[in-house]
């Protein structure tokens, strides 16, 4: 029972850290529909930048996560308009844009590399860590309930945002149709660059939490494969299904690490992954809206 | 009526695909409060210019004025100036509800009370479409679609609205309604630009007309004029009785 | 010109997962070479290193074998820092007849085959699998006399296959019993706790961990978060002092069976020199070391042979009999190409670094 | 009727509240040319889909040929002989003009895996026919001197031409036109009313078109059926409908009167 | 006589052609997107391995046994799994390319898990390698001309319409698949033969993704741009090795910089042969047309 409770608690916060990198994700699959390789990236340029301004300026988080959301926001915004906008704007074949972020994420992953070497590092606990008690059955760390409730944070903030603004109505009508969403008067670029900044900010926190918690180096970004599972399975695009598939991913894998064979994780993992969407072709919370012929 | 300024002017407008040389230097003067039908045959480039005009498709080369002001070449500042265009084949946003395919179309405006106005004014002119306020615009019928899209350009309040093939796909009736209540648009003060297949019917509607061929304008004139012009009636308005 | 330059070729990962590892390597085996032709070269000619990246896959370090013998003509290679490496370029080692000098490469099957056959131009500097994880067992049942053990390994890696396989054997053998034998997959695995829960209820006392370094840092970091305050860490040569700065104290009291250790007198010239030299610790100091010392055995083995000739070297490799480096005396075991009897250094993690506590060689 | 080719009774077909298909009850004899008309969002497109398969109905039973169809899938029903063009245009827009028509050619000339994968036995021949028949079909709807520009690119009423093109190019026995003449000026759409008639003719095919151009219809349809509502409400010659109450009111509106 | 570098790049180059004429197939004609292709090599390769050395397989056997192993494998996952559309398809095919991996990993009786496979016979040759990829490459052309290379780009193009012309989509889906896994098979299988060793990490994500991006950027629809975009990438890390840090950083710019440049790929859909001629010379119009999302 303890371990059972133990477990279920690793796995909300294994959960939650998938989360924060889900919803960028799924943010920007969101409005272009494609799976955008290069979030990862964005997330270790939040993190490396946190690294070190938190090194030049003392251990002091809130400079440092600023810069570092800025940071990693901006660069998500230089990489659309270098790297996607000018395939988009030829073309609607969103498999191109794939190809590219993977070159990007690539670049990204290399520009780590040769700069700053392949080494591992680890940000100083700057995010309280003190281990919490639960009724005295099990352990989880203040750093777990700030991280889920970060996503819970951005999630609401975000959904709140596609749903009641008219921004965010012209963002999912951008994500059918960027030419039409145009003609309706909207600045599609302006748009996509904000989706894309704000993409990148929930990335950079991603990452800080990740670095805090594991450690940072520059294939940290691999991880975000994890994350783009719990995407799909909670439905691709949908803000509420990257929190909920995240959630269920972690669970997931501590359960079945726990319980049934550590090797076999990701084997599970990914069955899971293929029944969800055996069951729900378009995940969890996918809208699937029959075309008309 | 006819005011010395054109509310919109176009000169020397080319546009290509590539290769493909759609407009090759075009002309046309749309005066304020005037509905003007361009019309041709499949390929002339009516669509073309459409899209040209909004800022749709790059200009290769040309001026175009709106009040004597240069027309920006990005469709969501035309909009911004007052052009709105209701494209050819519908392109209503599928995932989307009627009703925010009608809020997309009200984007540029500021203030709530106006949005609700036309949105009533939209419902009254498509019953239809208020019926159907909470369906995915992508699983409407063909004519509903058409609806949807006339009045999403609707919504914007445009000074020149551009309409590419508005009969496209609606029952007779259904035109009708919507030809007379164009007419009633512009009376109350939009300037029209129409391109219609359907040329009799626009031409009626229309205070003037020009003919695209290929890429280029062929004839201009009063509408009346055109409508009694043999080639013109040979060529576009067929033997269709009347 | 050509003639007066003897060209080694040194197979490293420089991008991918182990770079770090790899960079170490390459800027290690610089200083060594930058040394030894201060000191007027081998021969008479000074060495040149050509370091070629290999994208942590056979495929591209097959290609990249091929271009340092018949390209850049090297005499000899050291590298790669990953036994599946060697094994793949083995066959080219003895078709081109260019000695290779395994630095972290612990498989058995990196210099005989699976049947048993040498392949006459591979060698290593480390110890095997085999030995390391008997030393593994060896120190957790005699030293620290704890009979119980946990495993938990990286199934995705050669390196820990091996040396978890080697260490159940010999722990057995030494009566000790695994009560949890549990895997992980390195790359998208960063969290560890669902295995850790299971084996904090198995009462393990010791916790073997055979792999690299940043895993077995963030197994140790989350093991004490999750309250195992009182099972005590074992590794292999993985250990690297940047583990530290994401475990933190989490390290204290672990212990560690390595090739070298940090403080060694014999090395600190070297740590200085890689200090000033790249402004930077070395701090994948296992790497560092055998890379150096690599250059260093081989260098030794040129002289011997006289000549710059690649049979010749490797001929001279094999013979190598009580030759003095830096972090231990070499003697090459002509059956295997194995180092003979090589101490194992044991390690206590304490007080913010890693510090010698016992060499040990079981029979 | 004696012996329809195509037999649709009681079909009824539900979207969420929207009941698009009601009732529905009509059939069409070998060789027939029918029209199908209908205020927007009637339903007529849905009996389309219906019988293509694209959905399945609520209720009632399609018969084609007097085989039960209604449970199968499109495909299925597209090879017992089905053909039809869509509303919304659906090229393959990347693809040549000629490409189009072969596409849907080749269900007539099969050769197996082995001699695609070697170009032996049938695949020359077949290939050759192939490209033949598509070409003179391309000739007949007036595309031949477009036929290797990709589909995508070519104008609206071009496109629409080579949908026909296409649906001809499966032979069927029952050809579905939805809106064949949208987008086509007066004088096309008399182009369009003789390619109609002449297919007909030409290939004694039962030939069911929608359309809301009142000079196709009356001109080509010998009978007419009249939807609103999902539910037939009236069917006869030309004359009957243009005299016709409801329709008058409901779909054609006055102007049809004054003439 | 070519050097022994060069030889080996050639091979590398031939036996990944083979795989990326495969995921072509898949992506490029019937446009569905995958990301665990490297799964089929590693079953092809494995196969091949382990029956050549433990069964004593003549080599040429034990390569098709491994083509054909990876196409059974290809159609059983296929036939569930090809429902799923789009990027749902794409990362479910992460999931089951790593999922392969995983289990030669774990399963270390059989496959000696991550120490690797040795001692495999070196039979991948240039010549023997030269000659499946020509044959391949001839077998593949013929069958994309004419009705099967139809049927999948109708397929790719609009599936509701290709299924209103009389195509069973999801057969031809699945065919596909199958092909391009036996394709794949066989080049892990070769694979096999030039290295004699082997080891799951050499079937990673990373594989995948490279055989997707070849084909990508050499052009979808385009059986000649595969094969370009296979050279163009060997090409860009042998050339830069002398740079090996740099050289990953170089490999994913160009990867960005040819989408940028090209995004419809060095060869768009068009194959070297007559008819590119043709074009050129005639100076045809060659616009390109958007295709729908996806
Ligand atoms: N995206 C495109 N790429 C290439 N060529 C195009 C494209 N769009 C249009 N064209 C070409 O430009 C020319 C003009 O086309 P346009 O659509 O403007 O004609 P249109 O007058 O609107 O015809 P229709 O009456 O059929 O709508 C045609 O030759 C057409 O083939
Ligand atoms: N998939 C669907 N989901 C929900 N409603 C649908 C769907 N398909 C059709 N409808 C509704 O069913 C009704 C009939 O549509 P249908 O397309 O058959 O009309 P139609 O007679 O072809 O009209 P038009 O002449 O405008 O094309 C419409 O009101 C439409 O909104
Ligand atoms: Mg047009
Ligand atoms: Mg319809």
């Amino acid at each position: 029972m303890e371990t059972l409770l133990q477990q279920v608690i690793n796995g909300f916060s294994l959960g939650s850290v998938y989360a924060l990198i889900a919803v960028g994700y799924s943010l920007v699959y969101s409005i272009l529909l494609f799976s955008n390789f290069a979030h990862g990236g964005f997330l270790v340029i939040g993190g490396y930048i946190c690294y070190y301004t938190l090194a030049a300026v003392g251990n002091n988080i809130w400079v440092a996560s600023l810069l570092a959301f800025l940071g990693a926001g901006v660069s998500a915004v230089l990489v659309e308009r270098g790297a996607y906008k000018p395939i988009r704007e030829r073309t609607n074949v969103t498999l191109y844009l794939l190809i590219a972020s993977m070159g990007m994420s690539i670049v990204i992953e290399n520009i780590f590399v040769v700069t700053v070497g392949g080494r591992f590092r680890a940000l100083p606990p700057v995010i309280p860590m003190t281990p919490v008690s639960v009724f005295g059955l099990a352990t989880t760390s203040a750093f777990d309930i700030l991280s889920l409730v970060m996503a819970m944070i951005f999630l609401a903030g975000l959904q709140v945002f596609l749903s009641t603004t008219k921004w965010g109505l012209a963002i999912r009508a951008a994500s059918y149709d960027l030419k039409t969403a145009g003609l309706m008067g909207v600045n599609v670029n302006k748009l996509i660059s904000i989706v894309f900044f704000v993409a990148g900010l929930l990335a950079a926190v991603g990452g800080i939490f990740l670095s805090v918690r594991y450690t940072l180096y520059p294939q940290l970004g691999l991880i975000t494969i994890k994350a783009f599972v719990a995407a799909v399975i909670g439905g691709l695009g949908s803000l509420p299904g990257a929190v909920v598939g995240s959630l269920i991913l972690g669970l997931a894998e501590m359960l079945t690490a726990g319980f049934i064979s550590s090797q076999m994780r990701d084997i599970v993992v990914f069955g899971m992954l293929v029944l969800t969407l055996l069951w729900r072709p378009t995940g969890l919370f996918g809208k699937h809206i029959s075309e008309k012929v | 009526m006819l005011t010395k300024e054109p509310l919109l002017s176009v000169r020397n407008l080319h546009v290509s695909y590539g290769a493909i040389r759609a407009i090759r230097g075009i002309d046309l003067d749309v005066y304020d409060g005037e509905i003007v039908c361009v019309i041709g045959a499949n390929g002339a480039g009516k669509s073309t210019l459409m899209n040209a005009i909004i800022g749709n498709v790059k200009r290769e080369e040309g001026t175009l004025l709106l009040d004597g002001k240069p027309l920006a070449g990005r469709s969501y500042q035309a909009v911004a100036q007052g052009v709105s265009l209701a494209p050819e084949g519908r392109k209503v946003f599928a995932p989307l509800t009627v009703h925010e395919n009608l809020m997309m179309g009200a984007f540029p405006i500021k203030e709530r009370s106006k949005i609700g106005e036309d949105l009533d004014w939209v419902f009254t002119l498509f019953p239809r479409l208020k019926e159907r306020k909470d369906q995915h615009a992508g699983t409407l019928s063909g004519g509903e679609q058409q609806m949807l899209s006339i009045g999403r350009a609707l919504m914007s309040s445009p000074r020149l609205l551009l309409l590419d093939e508005p009969s496209l796909g609606l029952a007779p009736i259904i035109i009708r309604d919507i030809f007379k209540e164009l007419k009633r648009i512009n009376d109350e003060g939009v300037t029209i630009l129409l391109v219609e297949q359907n040329a009799r019917q626009a031409l009626l509607l229309s205070h003037r007309g020009y003919v695209m061929q290929t890429g280029r304008m062929l004839m201009e004139g009063l509408a009346a004029d055109l409508l009694k012009n043999p080639d013109v009636e040979a060529a576009y308005l067929g033997t269709a009785k009347k | 010109a050509a003639e007066d330059v003897i060209k080694i070729g040194h197979l490293a990962a420089l991008t991918g997962d182990w770079a770090a590892y790899g960079q170490t390597e390459v800027n290690s085996a610089k200083l060594a070479v930058e040394e030894i032709n201060a000191k007027g070269g081998v021969l008479g000619k000074k060495l040149q290193l050509v370091p070629y990246d290999f994208r942590t896959r056979p495929e591209d370090a097959v290609n990249a074998f091929r271009r340092m013998a018949e390209n850049d003509k090297v005499v000899a290679v050291i590298g790669a820092n990953g036994s599946g490496i060697n094994i793949a370029t083995a066959p080219l080692a003895d078709k081109y007849k260019v000695p290779q000098i395994g630095t972290v490469s612990t498989n058995l099957l990196v210099t005989v085959d699976e049947k048993g056959v040498l392949h006459p131009y591979m060698f290593r500097i480390c110890f095997t699998d085999p030995y390391q994880g008997q030393l593994i067992a060896a120190f957790s049942a005699q030293e620290l006399k704890k009979m119980t053990a946990a495993v938990l390994w990286d199934v995705g890696s050669d390196y820990a296959q091996g040396l978890r396989e080697f260490f159940m054997k010999y722990y057995d053998q030494y009566g000790g019993k695994v009560v949890a034998d549990l895997g992980f997959r390195a790359g998208t695995d960063v969290d560890f706790r669902a295995q850790l829960t299971t084996i904090r209820d198995s009462k393990a006392e010791v916790l073997v961990l055979p792999n690299m370094g940043k895993e077995m840092a963030l197994i140790m970091k989350q093991a004490r978060e999750l309250g195992m305050k009182d099972i005590i860490f074992v590794g292999g040569d993985g250990y690297g002092e940047f583990m530290w700065e994401i475990a933190g104290d989490a390290m204290e009291g672990s212990y560690w069976i390595n090739h070298v250790a940090p403080e060694d007198p014999a090395m600190a010239d070297f740590f200085k020199d890689y200090l000033k030299t790249y402004n930077d610790e070395c701090k994948e100091f296992t790497n560092g070391v055998l890379a150096y010392d690599s250059i260093y055995w081989l260098a030794d083995a040129i002289t011997r042979a006289g000549k710059v000739d690649s049979t010749a070297i490797k001929d001279a490799l094999e013979n190598t009999v009580n030759v003095k480096l830096h972090h231990a005396t070499m003697s090459i075991d002509p059956a295997t190409h194995n180092p003979m009897n090589k101490t194992g250094v044991v390690l206590i993690a304490k007080d913010g670094r890693g510090q010698f506590f016992t060499k040990i060689q079981p029979e | 009727m004696a012996d329809p080719i195509l037999s649709l009774d009681n079909l009824n077909k539900h979207f969420g509240g929207v009941h698009a298909v009601k009732d529905f009850t009509f059939q069409m004899e070998r060789s027939e040319l029918a029209g199908l008309i209908g205020p927007n969002g009637a339903g007529k497109t849905t009996v389309f889909n219906l019988i293509t398969g694209v959905y399945s109905p609520d209720s009632g039973s399609i018969k084609f040929k007097g085989e039960e169809i209604s449970a199968r899938k499109t495909y299925e029903v597209i090879s017992r002989g089905v053909a039809r063009t869509f509303q919304n245009l659906r090229l393959f827009p990347r693809s040549t003009a000629l490409e189009n028509v072969m596409t849907a050619r080749q269900q007539h000339f099969k050769y197996n895996f082995f001699e695609a994968a070697t170009h032996a036995g049938r695949w020359a021949g077949n290939e050759k026919k192939i490209k033949e028949t598509s070409l003179e079909l391309l000739d007949r709807v007036g595309l031949l001197p477009v036929a290797e520009q990709a589909a995508g690119t070519l104008p609206y009423g071009h496109q629409r031409r080579l949908e026909i093109a296409r649906a001809l190019a499966l032979q069927p026995e029952l050809l579905l036109l939805d809106e064949p003449a949208a987008g086509m000026n007066p004088e096309e759409v008399q182009d369009l009313n003789g390619l109609i008639r002449n297919i007909h003719e030409d290939f004694n095919l039962t030939t069911l078109v929608i359309e809301h151009h009142m000079e196709v219809i009356m001109e080509i349809c010998p009978r007419i059926a009249c939807m609103n509502f999902g539910e037939k409400i009236a069917e006869g010659d030309p004359d009957y409908i243009q005299k016709h109450h409801e329709i008058l009111k409901a779909y054609l509106g006055e102007e049809v009167e004054e003439c | 006589m070519i050097s022994g570098y060069i030889e080996g790049i050639i091979i590398l180059i031939c036996v990944n052609s083979i795989a990326a004429m495969g995921v072509s197939l898949l992506t490029g004609f019937t446009g569905i997107f995958t990301l665990g292709h490297a799964g089929y090599m590693a079953i092809g390769a494995y196969t091949a391995a382990i029956l050549s050395v433990r069964h004593d397989v003549p080599w040429f056997a034990a390569v098709i046994a491994g083509g054909i192993l990876a196409m059974v494998l290809a159609y059983l996952i296929g036939v569930p799994t090809l429902k799923l559309m789009g990027d749902y398809f794409a990362i479910a095919s992460i999931g089951l390319g790593e999922t392969i991996r995983l289990i030669l990993e774990n399963w270390q009786s059989f496959t000696r898990g991550a120490r690797g496979f040795p001692g495999v016979t070196n039979f991948t040759t240039l010549p023997v390698a030269a000659a499946f990829f020509l044959g391949m490459l001839i077998l593949m052309r013929f069958l994309i001309n004419g009705n099967y290379g139809r049927a999948f780009k109708a397929c790719r193009d609009d599936y509701i319409a290709a299924s209103l012309l009389g195509f069973n989509t999801s057969h031809y889906r699945v065919l596909s698949l199958t092909i391009s896994g036996f394709y794949c098979g066989i080049a892990g299988a070769l694979l096999a033969g030039f290295l004699t060793y082997l080891q799951p990490v050499m079937f990673d994500m990373n594989k995948s993704t490279e055989l997707t991006a070849v084909v990508v950027f050499g052009g979808l629809g385009s059986l000649s741009g595969s094969i370009i975009g296979t050279a163009v990438i060997g090409m860009v890390t042998e050339v830069f090795r002398p740079i090996s840090q740099y050289r990953m950083l170089i490999y994913g710019a160009t990867m960005v910089l040819i989408m940028v440049v090209r995004p419809e790929g060095i060869m768009g859909q068009y194959e070297i042969g007559p008819k590119l001629f043709r074009s050129i010379f005639s100076r045809k119009p060659r616009n390109e047309v958007d295709g729908a999302h996806g």
